[in-house]
């Protein structure tokens, strides 16, 4: 009765196996991300900057340390880290990361993704409002309007790289571009990476949006709200927050750039799975610290926008998925 | 209707003469010459009753000849006298539209009424000729009632539309049944009368017969 | 048994209006007559639907006259809708008992019983009507009561104002209906709506198109959407609470269930520019909708303008379905419906929720306005709990119920690309921006309404003693919060029930998408497998996966962490020595952004002004005002009134008093009258 | 029987005339009324059953539209009866009226019925007299407050109604002379059914004009636009149950001058002219009403335009025609005629209470009487057309044979219209049924005669909102073809 869902894979155990894989990666490699992206900023503004694996120091830290609650707060303030947390990792194993058959494909597909980084933003948004702080209010403000700046940019450009790929679910999105190989790069697919790479931009916060590196109350965005967390319900938020700064990296790296991902069918071929696999999560991390790098490059070169410009960054991102979508529309030919 | 013929000039004659009454009626500034053309018109008109009368050979339209005589010619226009004699009214008519103009529109009304007449397929040369000049006086007196101002000059203007109807009912269908005829008579000595009453009413309470003061109902 | 049902709730119904008002000398069993029975005959009413559903047309000739027949078809669609009206009636009944206290001594409750009765009666009659004049009459029933129910507070100015309104724009909408249904009738010789179905299809274009767009402004007002929507914000705030969640919740879905009537069943769906039409007034509702929501702070009528926006993606996916069913996929079509009917199953219930939330804020707090809220999850933890429940669930957060609709409707829009009209299927794709910024607004407007609204500090003395609703008011709110959740978490099963009503309408089944996979048996995904895999979700596993992972981590924290319990302080506030709630972020303030974004729509105004005391250096006071502009009341209706006036104020001075003109008149129009004789005559 | 129906009435008057005290006056009426309304009952039964029946030497007939116009007056003019017992003795209370203007009210009420009935029993083109009669009769009903306004208001109806009354037999005698050509000479030739008979021979443009004449002259009684302009201020000056009798029953008469020439207009020279002649007339009436609708301030005023609105509605049902349109008319003018009294009863009601009639004094009726109120409301709605109220079903199955007929603009014209006049008309019941009232009036009701007087019309107008009896049904059916020359 089980053969449905694993039919793919073999067995529930080697899905499990995947899982778990899948989790223990997202977790580990995260703060890692945050890490190459702060020394990659470091060298351009040629100072020598934290070593890359400082973040993991900082959240162990964190984790010890004792947190202090508002008198103010509600229990969405403590329940807030554990559900955005949740709500990013679910969303996570619908990703692939190194493979394109997930054993939790099928539960969710990019807008289910989507949606569930919104559950996480919703519920950080309220606790910026929780405290009663009026730093929190402001950040919570500007989350929501950044979001909505960002929103239809991103549906518009998931919707392009969705009917090309013929499916919203990101295995099979993965997959149908991995195996077409270098014939997958078209117009459309070009103003899609731009359009893509602009949003993920704006959602994990980076120059010209926000700045995650800020403490100057007035100019920050997702700071501000967190501004009353601290001990382990920091970390776990901040945890979180690099886990979504990694998945979307790894959106983009998969849906646009999926070649060298494994998407075998099962563990039974032995030892050439295993070193597929193991090729498959080295391209992974290069594609990412690649990703990382360009991000934290294009960081380095632009300065923060006032937050009203955002509306033109984020109509060129509208612009170029709307383009994306009308090229492969006209490319199809009918 | 061939014995009819006989009558026929003379019933062209009265019936011009009739619309030259009704001429005399929008052409006069003074009440009592409006009033005095009235009843020359109902004398005329009762003529007309009363050549129908014999040349169709039906008595009971004499009635309606006398009736006409006695009521229209004599005792309505000294009704009118009376009231106004009685009320103080000023001799002189108060008019919306001047006199020449108002003679230049009743020439106007007198061609339509003619067109229309000549429209009708069934029509005589005579009971054309009656036609046109019943309707002539039924706008005729419609136009005065608009034209003038006063509450009695406006039951002239009913009066004159009523000789036309007279005139037509008369001349074209040599009276409709006698019974309906005096219907029609007592219904219209009626409301002449509780057009009279109604007329020393509103000169109490307004202290004018000028019925353009009659204007605080609006909207 | 199976026949009577419908017979019995309805009478039910019947018994509890005529009891409420008998009883209304007591308002406390006059309640309980009236909401007692509404609830009882809710439950027959939901039974009858699922035997309908999943059985045969119901139907129903009343004995009549020989011009005036009143006959009853239930179908499996008239079915669904009155499924959505039952299961909301069934809650909000169980909430009125406690909330009508409000009213006690002050108003007349068997009054307000026999109205509310009488209201859903007049619903589920407008939804299983087989004939045109009975549906028209039953329909401005329906209209007129709630129209009684809406000025139920009368004594208030705005209160009238929106009454007013509200009775005109439905009369408006009304006389659309009777010009369509006439057409139809004369068409086809008979007022039976079987006859509409026979004869709509093989009008011509013409008289098709004018039926179209009657029956479009017609039950678009009923609906609220843009631009017929502007007495919707004022007419359910004023009405009770508990009837601004039936309003919402069910009777702006009667003109939903009449739109799939008319267009799919009457008219065959038979013109692309008719989806095409309805697609995109229905993005631009649900953006216009959520926009407007933004700026209110009346938590009525900001709930009352997600009712435009929400009708909005009903229609988005009902459009599509139409555009579908143009170009000959009846299977695509049968997603984008069930999507459609989906989310006004979904709009149903967290709108109830909401609006019962509503009239918990307002019964406690006794203000409507959310700037006068806060802090009240301390003082009402539970109402807080099931605000949030439909706040999340209207903002399609998964895994609550709005998500599962709103995916559908995206995917429905996706399988565009399987049309061969380019044009439209870019159209169709652009909507899904329009969707998603609706979702991200509307994700602001519910983090502004529940953080400013619960969280924090308490902003007034209103809030300060506000105290938690009685139970049965928390039992109403509770039910539908349940429901949200159901209706989340186990989409396969609504969708194999919304898949069978769909079929008569469209032709084509979609339950082959709904594979069973799983773990746990019978727990199945939904996926979008039209002609070709698309997309597939799991909310359940989504579900299972979330709560999972939150019990991993509640242990990992309990395993690995050292127990140490918080340390509680004050808020950080710059090294103000007290916070206070006049530090904190105003929900004016928190929709800025947005009213600076779109500007040239809100035409928004500010007004400053400052008293100083001393000099200009000291300013004793300041008084802050903004207001924003409603575009179409300023632009599209007030020049119509503004020339209804001008024209009537004109046509009046004919009356001018004076009798000589009046007899002109007659004179001239005798004059014209015979000069057209003369002319025709020669 | 049909003489017993109009002597009835001119024995009540004369009677009343001689009565001494109020409670005489006002008993002799009562039973008088009710008496007219049996008789009246009596012969539209017998028509139904056993159809025409004449009397007189054939003067006096009755078909069947004739009783059912016989039936609207009877029936409406006792409730109007019931409701002046109410509404008198209020005003004599308080000293408004004396015993001399009761017996006045009484006499004329009772002279006014006699008149109206006589219209519907008139076997010819005597029908005219019975018209004019009616415009006599009727006009001291308006003067009973004597006041400068009410004489202004009785002056220009007289006047008026005298012109219209007489162009009207100007297109008499054309129709007469008309007749004559086909018939010879002789009384025969003015009874209805003779006319009909021979109508298709009828010269076509003496016929035309003659029509042209008729229309505008009943017109002007039947408060076609622009001839309507008198009935605003007959309307607002009479008393209550006088303007209901006026706006009830006294306007569908002329209608019915009006139809019965329309039907041989219609055989003699096709059946365009007449019915463009009437949709016009439907439309204008519509029309001009709206606007003084939207801007009224006195309420008695407001539903006498609402009168010339109904007025155009049913010329509009006859003008398109056909079973159903002219079914949808006549059915009109009985609801029109029940709906209307009834509005103008909750007007006299709520004029005696707060005392005047502008529109912007009078808040709170709902709150201050307790019957009245919602039956202002209710009302409100069912005169402008909402369901579930008779109306509806008139107004809808006039606008079904307009599309039938295929005249779709004037239908969507018509249809635009009434939701105008309805959002006017809300406008004004809104400002005065809810709120609160003003200062200084009590919390009270009307008698209980009133009141049943408007429950009764209370009963028509609901019960015909969702069910038309058979019987009701196959009687107007009858008329139909009556109207149509259908049935013979």
């Amino acid at each position: 009765m089980f053969t449905d869902l694993f039919s793919n894979l073999g067995s529930t155990a080697t899905s499990i196996i995947m899982v778990i894989a899948q989790v223990f990666l997202i977790i580990l490699l995260a703060p890692l991300l945050t890490g190459i992206s702060k020394k990659t900023k470091a060298f351009f503004q040629l100072r020598k900057g934290p070593g890359i694996f400082q973040t993991y120091s900082d959240l162990a830290k964190l984790f010890k340390k004792e947190h202090v609650v508002s008198h103010t707060a509600s229990w969405i303030f403590s329940a807030t880290p554990i559900i955005s947390f949740a709500a990013i990792l679910s969303a996570g194993l619908m990703i692939p990361i190194y493979t394109t058959s997930l054993p939790f494909g099928f539960a969710g597909d990019i807008i289910a993704v989507i949606y569930l980084f919104a559950v996480a933003r919703f519920f950080v948004v309220l606790v910026g409002l929780d405290t009663g702080s009026a730093f929190g209010g402001m950040g919570s403000s500007r989350e929501m309007f950044v979001a909505a700046l960002v929103e239809p940019a991103m549906m518009l450009s998931i919707f392009a790289v969705a009917i090309s790929a013929g499916s919203t679910n990101l295995g099979e999105i993965a997959q149908t571009a991995s195996a077409s190989g270098l014939g997958a790069i078209s117009p459309a697919y070009l103003f899609a990476v731009v359009a893509f790479f602009i949003i993920i931009i704006a959602e994990t916060g980076r120059i010209p949006v926000d700045n995650p590196s800020t403490h100057l109350e007035l100019t920050m965005i997702h700071e501000a709200m967190l501004l009353e967390y601290s001990g382990r319900q920091l970390a776990i938020i901040e945890l979180a927050t690099m886990m979504k700064q990694l998945l979307v990296f790894s959106l983009f790296a998969n849906i646009f750039f999926p070649w060298g991902i494994w998407s075998g069918t099962g563990f039974d071929t032995g030892i050439v799975t295993i070193s597929a696999i193991t090729i498959s999560i080295i391209v992974y991390l290069a594609k990412i610290a690649i990703i990382a790098v360009c991000v934290a490059i294009s960081e380095t070169l632009t300065a923060k926008w006032r937050m009203f410009r955002l509306t033109d960054l984020l109509s060129t991102s509208l612009i170029l998925s709307f383009l994306s979508i009308v090229s492969f529309i006209i490319a199809r030919g009918v | 209707m061939s014995e009819f013929d006989i009558g026929s000039g003379l019933m062209q004659a009265l019936i011009a003469m009739i619309l030259v009454s009704t001429f005399m009626l929008l052409g006069s500034k003074r009440l009592y010459t409006s009033v005095r053309a009235f009843g020359f018109q109902s004398l005329l008109l009762a003529f007309i009753a009363a050549v129908v009368a014999y040349s169709t050979g039906r008595s009971e339209i004499y009635i309606v000849a006398l009736l006409t005589l006695i009521l229209k010619a004599v005792i309505i226009p000294y009704i009118f006298i009376k009231i106004s004699r009685d009320l103080g009214v000023k001799r002189e008519i108060e008019l919306y539209v001047n006199i020449s103009p108002s003679l230049l529109i009743g020439g106007l009304l007198v061609v339509i009424s003619h067109n229309l007449a000549q429209a009708i397929s069934v029509n005589t040369q005579l009971s054309n000729y009656a036609l046109s000049v019943s309707m002539s006086m039924l706008f005729i007196g419609l136009f005065v009632m608009i034209s003038r101002k006063k509450a009695l000059t406006q039951m002239l203007g009913i009066l004159v539309m009523e000789n036309g109807l007279f005139l037509g009912a008369i001349s074209l269908t040599y009276g409709m049944p006698l019974i309906v005829e005096i219907g029609i008579f007592f219904d219209a000595l009626v409301a002449i009368l509780i057009m009279g009453i109604m007329v020393f009413r509103i000169n109490k309470t307004f202290e004018t017969v000028d019925t353009a003061a009659l204007d605080t109902l609006i909207g | 048994m199976y026949n009577n049902l419908f017979i019995i709730h309805v009478a039910i119904y019947l018994i509890g209006a005529i009891a409420a008002l008998f009883l209304h000398k007591n308002d406390r069993l006059s309640t309980y007559a009236a909401f007692i029975s509404a609830s009882v005959a809710s439950i027959i009413g939901i039974i009858f639907a699922y035997t309908v559903i999943s059985g045969d047309t119901y139907s129903f000739t009343m004995p009549g006259s020989s011009l005036l027949t009143f006959n009853l078809t239930v179908d499996k669609l008239s079915a669904f809708f009155i499924f959505i009206l039952s299961l909301v009636v069934f809650a909000v009944s169980i909430y009125s008992i406690s909330y009508v206290k409000e009213y006690y001594g002050k108003k007349n409750i068997g009054y307000l019983g026999f109205l509310y009765n009488i209201f859903i009666i007049s619903m589920v009659l407008v939804i299983s009507a087989g004939n045109a004049i009975m549906f028209l009459i039953v329909w401005e029933l329906m209209s007129i009561l709630s129209y009684f129910l809406v000025i139920y507070e009368h004594e208030k100015e705005d209160t009238r104002k929106a009454g007013f309104m509200y009775i005109v724009m439905t009369h408006v909408g009304t006389g659309f209906i009777i010009l369509s249904f006439l057409i139809l009738a004369s068409a086809s010789g008979s007022f039976s709506f079987e006859s509409f179905h026979t004869t709509g299809t093989s009008l011509s274009p013409l008289l098709k198109n004018l039926v179209f767009v009657c029956a479009l402004i017609g039950f678009g007002t009923k609906a609220g959407i843009v631009p017929f929507h502007i007495w919707l914000p004022y007419a359910h705030p004023a009405a009770p609470s508990n009837v601004s969640a039936l309003m919402s919740g069910v009777m702006i879905k009667t003109a939903i269930y009449m739109f799939i009537r008319v267009f799919f069943d009457f008219l065959g769906a038979g013109v692309l520019w008719w989806g095409i039409l309805l697609l995109v007034i229905a993005t631009v509702s649900s953006i216009l909708g959520v926009m407007y929501a933004l700026m209110q702070h009346d938590i009525k009528r900001l709930l009352a303008f997600h009712s435009i926006e929400n009708i909005g993606i009903i229609l988005i996916g009902i459009s599509i379905a139409m555009i579908f069913t143009f170009f000959g996929k009846p299977q695509l079509a049968a997603l984008a419906l069930i999507a459609g009917l989906y989310h006004t199953l979904n709009h149903a219930v967290f709108k109830s929720l909401l609006f019962m939330g509503a009239g918990s804020m307002i019964y406690s707090t006794h203000t409507r306005n959310i700037e006068e809220m806060g802090g009240l999850i301390k003082k009402m933890p539970w109402t807080a709990l099931f605000f949030l429940v439909g706040s999340v669930s209207i903002i399609a957060l998964p895994p609550f119920n709005g998500f599962v609709s709103e995916w559908l409707t995206f995917q429905s829009q996706l399988l565009s690309i399987q049309l061969t009209n380019n044009m439209v299927t870019i159209i169709v794709l652009f909507s899904g921006a329009g969707l998603a910024l609706t979702g991200a607004l509307a994700a602001m407007c519910f983090a502004k309404a529940f953080g400013i609204g619960f969280l924090a500090l308490p902003r007034s003395a209103h809030a300060e003693h506000a105290r938690e609703v009685p139970f049965t008011m928390l039992a109403g709110m509770g039910l539908m919060s349940l429901a949200c959740l159901v209706l989340g978490i186990m989409p396969q099963y609504v969708i194999r029930i919304i898949d069978s009503v769909s079929v008569p309408i469209v032709g084509a089944s979609i339950s082959s998408g709904l594979t069973t996979v799983g773990i746990i048996p019978s727990s199945p995904h939904i996926a979008t497998t039209v002609s070709s895999g698309f997309g597939s979700i799991s909310t359940t596993w989504i579900a299972l996966l979330m709560v999972f992972l939150v019990l991993a981590m509640l242990a990992a924290i309990a395993l690995l962490l050292p127990k140490k319990s918080a340390c509680r302080y004050e808020t950080w506030g710059c090294g103000q020595p007290v916070m206070t709630a006049r530090n904190e972020y105003s929900a004016t303030a928190f929709t800025n952004p947005i009213k600076i974004w779109f500007a040239s729509i809100y035409r928004g105004q500010r007004d400053i002004q400052t008293t100083y005391s001393a000099s200009r250096f000291f300013k004793s006071s300041i008084k802050f005002e903004s207001h924003i502009e409603s575009v179409f009341e300023r632009y599209l209706y007030a020049p119509i009134i503004d020339l209804t006036m001008t024209v009537s104020r004109t046509a009046k001075m004919i009356q001018s008093g004076s009798i000589h003109a009046y007899i002109a008149y007659i004179f001239v129009t005798l004059m014209v009258l015979l000069m057209y004789v003369l002319i025709g005559a020669n | 029987m049909i003489r017993y129906l109009l002597l009835i009435p001119v024995l009540t008057a004369i009677f009343c005339i001689l009565a001494r005290t109020e409670n005489q006056i006002k008993t002799l009426g009562l039973v008088g009324s009710t008496a007219t309304m049996i008789v009246g009952l009596t012969i539209v039964i017998d028509v139904f059953r056993h159809g025409t029946i004449t009397s007189w030497e054939n003067m006096l007939f009755a078909d069947a539209f004739s009783a059912y116009l016989i039936l609207i007056i009877s029936l409406v003019g006792f409730v109007i009866s019931v409701y002046s017992m109410g509404y008198m003795d209020h005003e004599i209370k308080h000293d408004v009226i004396d015993l001399k203007r009761l017996k006045i009210y009484y006499v004329f009420y009772h002279l006014g019925m006699f008149s109206m009935l006589l219209v519907g029993v008139a076997n010819d083109l005597g029908l005219w007299i019975a018209i004019e009669m009616t415009t006599l009769f009727s006009a001291p009903l308006i003067v009973i407050y004597t006041k400068r306004s009410s004489i202004e208001a009785a002056w220009k109806y007289l006047i008026i109604c005298s012109v219209g009354i007489t162009l009207a037999l100007f297109g008499t005698i054309l129709t007469y002379y008309a007749a004559v050509q086909v018939l010879g000479e002789g009384a025969d030739a003015l009874s209805w059914t003779n006319l009909i008979g021979v109508a298709d021979q009828f010269d076509p443009t003496l016929m035309k004009i003659a029509f042209v004449f008729i229309i505008v002259g009943y017109g002007t009684k039947a408060g076609f636009t622009p001839m309507h302009t008198w009935l605003p201020d007959a309307y607002s000056e009479a008393p209550a149950p006088g303007t209901a009798l006026l706006s009830g029953v006294l306007i569908n008469c002329a209608m019915y001058g009006i139809i019965r020439f329309h039907t041989i207009t219609a055989k003699a020279v096709g059946p365009e002219f007449s019915s463009n002649l009437l949709i016009m007339f439907g439309l204008l009436s519509l029309g001009i009403a709206t606007p003084f609708i939207i801007m009224q301030s006195d309420y008695k005023r407001l539903f006498a335009y609402s009168s010339v609105e109904h007025m155009g509605i049913v010329a509009l049902g006859f003008g398109f025609g056909g079973p159903l349109g002219t079914f949808g008319a006549l059915l009109h003018m009985f609801n029109h005629a029940v709906t209307k009294s009834f509005m103008f009863f909750v007007a006299g009601n709520i004029r005696q209470k707060y005392g005047t009639k502008k529109i912007d004094s009078v808040t709170g009726v709902v709150k201050s009487m307790r019957y009245t109120g919602p039956m202002l409301v209710l009302g409100g709605l069912a005169i402008t057309g909402s369901p579930p109220f008779s109306i509806f079903i008139s107004e809808i199955t006039i606008l079904t044979a307009g599309l039938m007929q295929a005249h779709i603009i004037p239908t969507a014209l018509a249809i635009m219209f009434m939701i105008m006049i309805f959002a006017g008309f809300f406008n004004h019941i809104n400002k005065m049924a809810l709120s609160t009232p003003p200062e200084g009036v009590t919390v009270g009701d009307a008698s209980k005669w009133s009141l049943g007087a408007m429950i009764i019309l209370m009963v028509f107008i609901v019960v015909l909102g969702v069910y038309i009896p058979s019987q009701l049904y196959e009687m107007i059916m009858k008329a139909v073809d009556v109207v149509n020359a259908t049935g013979m």
